[in-house]
């Protein structure tokens, strides 16, 4: 059966678009753009006080971007919280897979720690070590650790806001001590993004794995080590 | 060399678009989610190709890791409330 | 800015205020609500006589204030806006003392009293507009606040007439407002000047003109009542009787009525309007709503629905007189403003205080009531025969000038017009007379209120009545004294055809 | 003096967080945080006001490497009525919520604010997804929060869509990027020139944001969504995140694709605003609950806003085309003010009644003269009869649109005027009833006053009071 | 900028909008909340390989950061709208039994 919707509007329209949005992006991509900001961006990296350029962008040029970002992934969690408390959460795991995880967790967390110092440099930084550490919450639940390594709810809670607390502080104070809002002083920002990297990091981690939770962490359980 | 990595990029645009539409056309939510993860992991290393290893990383953390995980535990409730739809058994009791 | 700048604004605010202060009383401040009520209606009467000394000196009072760009909000004082201030205060007066009599023990009263402090600050305010913009926001204000009054009771038949009302005034005000758009986008801001400002408007826009004229004609008929647009005037009547007797005396068919003299004076003009055919089309429209509300007044048997039918054929001399082009009709349409509220106030009154002492609604259940009711009585008598235009009461007076303005622009037929509509006026006023006076009462009347005792009603219900029918009387009797009705009408005619 | 810009932003935001860290004192610290944030926001406006337009370079790196906050004019009117109006909310949500629905309120709430300030602040296009994605997730988490199934359905699809509309803008802004290398708004702004690159990348822009804004057809989200949020919520979504987005769309249309647009684009946004209008209105006129009622009149509301583009284009720049312009922001601003109020105060009366069924509700508004009053106010404001904002507003459109001799505007906004006189006052004449007297005008004095206070703003405070803007308007334009 | 480079970015920068309508197709037309996340998500991963395909400068040439910046920021606020999503279906799922 055809149904004229799903069968002759949607298909013909996307076609159109697709046919639209292709000449233009030829012509976006053929026109005089040059560089775009690649070579402005790159030429301020030393500057910026890390030297991957991904992270002066991040966490420097667009830092308030950054910022907002971490909101928007805690109010995906306050959201989920919003809804309800977590599940019954999975079964104890088999020993066998207990120990694969026991042996897996800290390999996860330490490459995270790694991961967060390299970004500096190298390819990494808060957001793939945050998700390192979030994977490690993620391997923990699935071994049936009922809250994923996380706290419980009144430690978690200062923690996933950590990232988004150390960030706009330090944008306020910069902004109270007269350079402006987010201004590193030009010794300072390498130590000022590590803070802010290293509280981003742990509260993404965190973020991340008690969302995968999907609701409020269980109250009854023992705290175990924090992510 | 040149055409050596234009017919590459070809290769793995066509197999990126082409897993794309067998995510996309899959019925069954697990087999969904996987493809999709698989998606996510061939995307991170397109843009490992492209030079962007930040990119890759995270999108092979976040993007398929973590996204494909909470995706699976969805598919996998899904899954299971299909099961106890038809069988009508309580699979609670399942060790 | 000195005090007269502030005058219109005072006047204004003298009602607005208690207003919005006796919303938020509690239900059981009787004697605070009164007390608001009573000094607002004499602070407002202070002033307003402060005015007409100003005006009749020829002093000019403004309050400007710009809205938007291009939006003024001007309040401002000419001999007509004077005379119609001064009815509606004089009448706001009366009708505040006797809707305290007259709703006593009744509930809502907070919320009754507020709207009707509201109601009477729209009159005014449409009274005083300096501009089509201001007249147009001040009629809407009016609508909004006279719903509440006509759905008080709270009844579905409370309920069905105010929503029919509602259509009507809303769809009307829509008409207004597109007219007023219109023409504002063809001329620009439209300021009332005496002798109209359209005049020496460009040939090309004169179809439009035209047709705007006849869009806003229908927004302001609605209110004014004229035939087809009167359908809600007779279904209003639900409303508790100072809400009748406001909204067909003072408030909302006035607001209609003055709005058209306005349009015709002072917007277009009464040269442009007779030079293009739109004064013959008013008058045609005004006689026919004439003698429809007449013919159907005569078949009525419920006394208020006779009396809103005797409005919407009452109301029209006004515009009737406004239709004749000559000054000498002006000053009876004019004047007829001021007459026809007094007399038609006094007949609601009194049909208010038929139904609270006796229960009497109908016609046919008025056998009787003079013996029973001799003051009320007296007074009805007095409005029936001024509104028939028997001498020396005030109806005549203007009945008299409109005939002579006719004659003297020629108008033939609106002389027929008036002696066929006095006839009617007759044939439908003078059985309830006869039955009042000439036959006896019944052994019970159908509902009897128990703590009257000897005195006909109580004094708040019985004083307004009277007092008004004293003033219909006078302003007959003593129409060539300075400061009558009459020769402010006068003073209005020859500031509007400028001799 | 520290820079009031990234302020407004920020303090909202450490506010929320102060709150998810001590749940226990959510109402509190978020009244607290609401009152210095509503502060911090007005100070931007008097700023604006008094010096003329702002900006603030976040970083110290500038255009085009760095994201810049600004404020002029349009900027400043819209928030100023955003925090006058979410201040509002949060007093009425201090005495509506529970305590414990009062921990999940608090900090998605002030994320909801934070994100508002930073949309209307935002002057790079990459910035405003992100505080449109900040916008989406708060606003449906905060739909949501009532908690009913029907809530939690109409609020997912609310995302969804959300997301959709947010996919289709970034789109826009990843062509902008690849054809003219800035993000920044006035640099952008600068660079465009008309051709199918522009022209694609707005039509992916506005169509994004017209999703969010919900303009008909794309409405279907919205009523469901806004109906069964809790009240303070409906009141925050209907009144200021649809307006966020047409905000956005005018932003973009004025200030950066001016020399692209043709008027059939215009038109085309006017014709489906005047569906809207005519369809919004008539739904809500069938509508049997209140709250459902007052959301498909957002609907036709968005609609009367979008029909100021086939107006603004067809008028050549100059005083008329100010003027136009600021008649459509003062017709914005009213419809905040008054939709917040009615949802404020519809609130009210849902829980004095039980339920919000429109023809049962005689007894509640009856005993409730303060809220009736506030739906009064607001109607009047919705209707757009004087002496309110919108009546002005709409005075001036049709004043102009008469002048262009597209009268056709006219008809469409005069039905419209009159259906919402309609259904406005069918919810009105429930309040005329024979139920006892209420014993007082004011019950609960933190609910009822800010949806009074509301609405008397709508009606008197737009409405007679209105010329300052005009001033704020002229005060420097974006880029 | 040679051509292969720009031949680089047509060709990713197409895929990109490909796998953008597609996602859009799934998304219209597939009723099920997890079929439209994966859409939506596909989507986004369309629009983030357009953006990583404009940075692309050659193989040797270090790319655009800014970009990859937005694309970062992009993953994560994508993975925040997929969870607040799936706790969504997952209340709808539990009131639904």
């Amino acid at each position: 059966m055809i149904r004229p919707l799903e069968h002759i509007v949607i298909p013909s329209g996307l076609i159109a678009l697709g046919g639209l949005l292709g000449w233009s992006l030829f012509l976006a991509i053929t026109g005089e753009t040059g560089d775009r900001l690649a070579e402005i961006a790159l030429a301020r990296v030393p500057d910026s006080g890390v030297s991957n350029p991904v992270t002066s962008v991040l966490l420097n040029f667009r830092a308030y971007d950054t910022l907002l970002e971490l909101a928007v992934l805690l109010t995906a969690l306050l959201g989920i919280w919003s809804l309800g408390a977590a599940g019954p959460g999975f079964q104890k795991a088999a020993s066998v897979l207990e120990g694969m995880v026991a042996g897996f967790v800290p390999l996860l967390i330490l490459s995270a720690g790694y991961m967060l110092w390299v970004g500096a440099y190298a390819p990494g930084g808060a957001f793939q070590a945050g998700a390192l550490l979030g994977a490690a919450g993620v391997m923990l639940a699935l071994a049936g650790h009922r809250n994923a390594g996380l706290p419980s709810e009144d430690r978690l809670r200062p923690l996933v806001a950590l990232g988004v607390f150390v960030f706009a502080i330090t944008g306020v104070l910069l902004a109270v001590v007269g350079g402006g809002f987010l201004t590193y002083p030009a010794g300072l920002a390498k130590w000022l993004i590590l803070i802010i990297e290293t509280a981003a990091t742990l509260s993404i981690g965190a973020t991340l794995a008690a969302a995968y939770l999907g609701g409020r962490p269980a109250p009854e359980h023992a705290t175990r080590e924090s992510a | 060399m040149n055409l050596l990595l234009a017919l590459f990029d070809l290769l793995l645009t066509l197999t990126l678009v082409g897993l794309a539409v067998v995510t996309l056309t899959s019925r069954e939510p697990r087999r969904a989610v996987i493809l999709f993860i698989a998606f996510g992991l061939l995307l991170a290393l397109v843009w490992a190709r492209l030079r962007a290893p930040d990119l890759a990383l995270a999108e092979a953390a976040i993007g398929a890791g973590l996204s494909g995980a909470l995706m699976l535990a969805a598919a996998r409730r899904a899954s299971d409330r299909n099961s106890v739809s038809t069988e009508g058994s309580n699979r609670e009791d399942a060790p | 800015m000195s005090f007269d700048a502030w005058l219109p604004v005072a006047i204004l605010l003298s009602s607005m205020i208690p207003g919005m202060l006796i919303f938020l009383l509690r239900e059981e401040s009787h004697r605070l609500r009164t007390v608001l009520n009573m000094t607002g209606a004499l602070v407002k009467l202070g002033l307003v006589i402060w005015m007409i000394g100003g005006v009749y000196d020829g002093q000019s009072y403004e309050t400007r204030w710009t809205l938007a760009p291009g939006l003024d909000l001007v309040l401002s004082a000419d001999a007509l806006s004077v005379l119609f201030v001064a009815l509606s205060t004089i009448l706001w007066l009366v009708t505040t003392v006797y809707a305290i009599g007259y709703l006593e023990h009744s509930p809502n009263r907070s919320r009754f009293f507020g709207f009707f402090s509201i109601c009477v600050s729209a009159t005014v305010g449409i009274a005083l507009s300096g501009n089509l913009l201001t007249f147009v926001i001040f009629y809407e204000v009016l609508t909004l606040a006279t719903y509440p009054l006509v759905a008080h009771r709270g009844t579905p038949d409370a309920a069905h007439g105010a929503k029919v009302y509602l259509a009507y005034t809303m769809g009307g005000g829509a008409l207004l407002l597109v007219g007023a758009i219109w023409l504002q986008a063809l001329v620009g801001p439209v300021e009332f000047t005496q002798g109209g400002i359209l005049g020496l408007s460009p040939e090309e826009i004169r179809v439009q003109l035209i047709l705007i004229f006849f869009v806003l004609l229908a927004g302001l008929g609605v209110k004014a009542a004229l035939v087809p647009l009167h359908g809600w005037l007779p279904q209003a009547m639900v409303a508790p009787a100072p809400v009748s007797a406001l909204l067909h005396a003072v408030a909302v068919v006035k607001a209609g009525a003055f709005g058209i003299v306005r349009v015709v004076y002072d917007v277009y003009g009464v040269d442009f309007a007779y030079a293009n055919g739109l004064l013959l089309a008013l008058g045609i429209l005004a006689s026919i709503t004439i003698l429809y509300g007449s013919l159907m007044a005569l078949t009525q048997d419920s006394l208020k629905k006779r009396l809103a039918y005797s409005t919407v054929s009452q109301v029209s001399y006004i515009a009737l007189g406004a239709s004749i082009f000559g000054p000498i009709a002006t000053i009876g349409g004019v004047v007829h403003l001021v007459h026809q509220g007094l007399m038609k106030i006094t007949l609601f009154f009194c049909a208010g205080n038929y139904a609270e002492a006796l229960g009497v609604h109908k016609v046919s259940e008025m056998d009787g009531v003079g013996r029973r009711m001799p003051w009320t009585s007296l007074a009805f008598t007095v409005g029936a025969l001024g509104m028939i235009g028997v001498p020396p009461i005030a109806g005549f007076v203007s009945k008299w000038y409109l005939g002579l303005g006719a004659a003297d622009a020629g108008s033939n037929w609106v002389i027929a017009v008036l002696v066929a509509s006095s006839v009617l006026n007759a044939a439908y006023f003078l059985p309830i007379l006869h039955r009042a006076w000439f036959r006896p009462a019944p052994t019970q009347w159908p509902q009897e209120h128990r703590r009257i005792g000897r005195s006909e009603i109580a004094g708040a219900l019985l004083w307004p009545p009277v007092i008004t029918a004293v003033l219909a009387l006078s302003a007959g009797l003593f129409a060539a004294a300075p400061f009558s009705p009459l020769e402010w009408a006068t003073l209005i005619a020859e500031r509007e055809y400028g001799r | 003096m520290i820079d009031a810009l990234p302020l407004a932003v920020t303090l909202p935001l450490i506010g929320a967080l102060a709150v998810t860290v001590w749940p226990a004192h959510a109402r509190g610290l978020g009244l607290a945080g609401a009152l210095i944030t509503a502060v911090s926001a007005l100070t931007v406006t008097t700023e604006v006001w008094s010096r003329g337009a702002l900006r603030a370079d976040l970083g110290g790196w500038g255009a085009p490497l760095g994201i810049a906050l600004e404020a002029d004019g349009l900027s400043a009117a819209f928030l100023a009525m955003a925090n006058l109006v979410a201040l509002a909310v949060s007093v009425y949500a201090g005495g509506y919520f529970k305590r414990e629905t009062a921990r999940h309120f608090w900090p998605l709430w002030l994320l909801l604010w934070s994100a508002l300030n930073g949309l209307f602040l935002a002057a790079d296009l990459f910035n405003l997804y992100v505080t449109l994605e900040l916008l989406g997730l708060s606003a449906a988490a905060l739909g949501a929060l009532t908690g009913t199934r029907e809530a939690v359905a109409a609020n997912l699809r609310y995302l969804l869509v959300g997301l959709l509309g947010s996919m289709s803008y970034l789109l826009g802004v990843a062509l902008v990027y690849a054809a003219y290398g800035v993000l920044d708004i006035g640099l952008v702004a600068e660079a465009v020139e008309p051709g199918p690159v522009a022209w694609t990348a707005m039509t992916l822009m506005i169509g994004g944001l017209i999703l969010k804004a919900a303009l008909f057809p794309m409405h279907f989200w919205l009523p469901p969504a806004h109906a069964n949020a809790p009240a303070p919520v409906s009141a925050a979504l209907s009144a200021l995140v649809v307006k966020a987005a047409f905000y956005l769309a005018l932003r973009l249309w004025l200030d950066v694709f001016a020399p692209v647009l043709g008027e059939a684009a215009a038109n085309l946004l006017g014709i489906l605003g005047a569906g809207a209008v005519v369809w919004g209105s008539w739904r809500a006129l069938r509508a049997e609950r209140l709250k459902l009622l007052a959301a498909y009149s957002t609907v036709a509301q968005m609609g009367y806003l979008f029909i100021a583009f086939p107006l603004l284009a067809a008028t050549p720049p100059g005083l008329a085309r100010e003027n136009l312009l600021a008649a459509v922001v003062l017709l914005a601003l009213t419809h905040g003010f008054a939709k917040a109020g009615l949802f404020l105060a519809a609130g009210m009366v849902q829980k004095t009644a039980g339920h919000d069924r429109i023809d049962e509700l005689g007894g509640a508004a009856q005993a409730l003269p303060a809220a009736t009053f506030a739906i009064g106010l607001a109607g009047v404001a919705l209707i757009g009869l004087p002496p309110s904002g919108t009546f002005l507003a709409k005075w001036m459109m049709l004043e102009q649109a008469m002048i262009l001799g597209l009268w056709w505007w006219l008809v469409v906004m005069m039905v419209g005027t009159l259906l919402a006189a309609a259904y406005i006052f069918r919810v009105l004449s429930r309040a005329f009833n024979r139920e006892p007297t209420p014993y007082r005008f004011v019950n609960d004095a933190s609910t009822e006053l800010p949806a009074l206070l509301l609405g008397l703003i709508a009606t008197f405070g737009l409405g007679i009071a209105a010329q300052p803007l005009w001033r704020l308007l002229e005060q420097g334009a974006f880029g | 900028m040679t051509s292969h480079v720009l031949g680089t970015q047509l060709l990713y920068g197409g895929s990109g909008i490909l796998l953008v309508l597609l996602g859009l197709w799934s998304f219209l037309v597939h009723a099920p909340l997890l079929r439209k996340l994966i859409a939506i998500n596909v989507m986004g991963a369309g629009v983030f390989h357009l953006l990583v395909a404009i940075a692309y400068r050659g193989i040797d040439t270090p790319p655009d950061p800014v970009p990859h910046a937005l694309v970062l920021t992009g993953i994560v606020v994508a993975v925040s709208a997929t969870a607040l999503a799936l706790a969504f279906g997952k209340r709808l799922d539990r009131d639904g039994d």
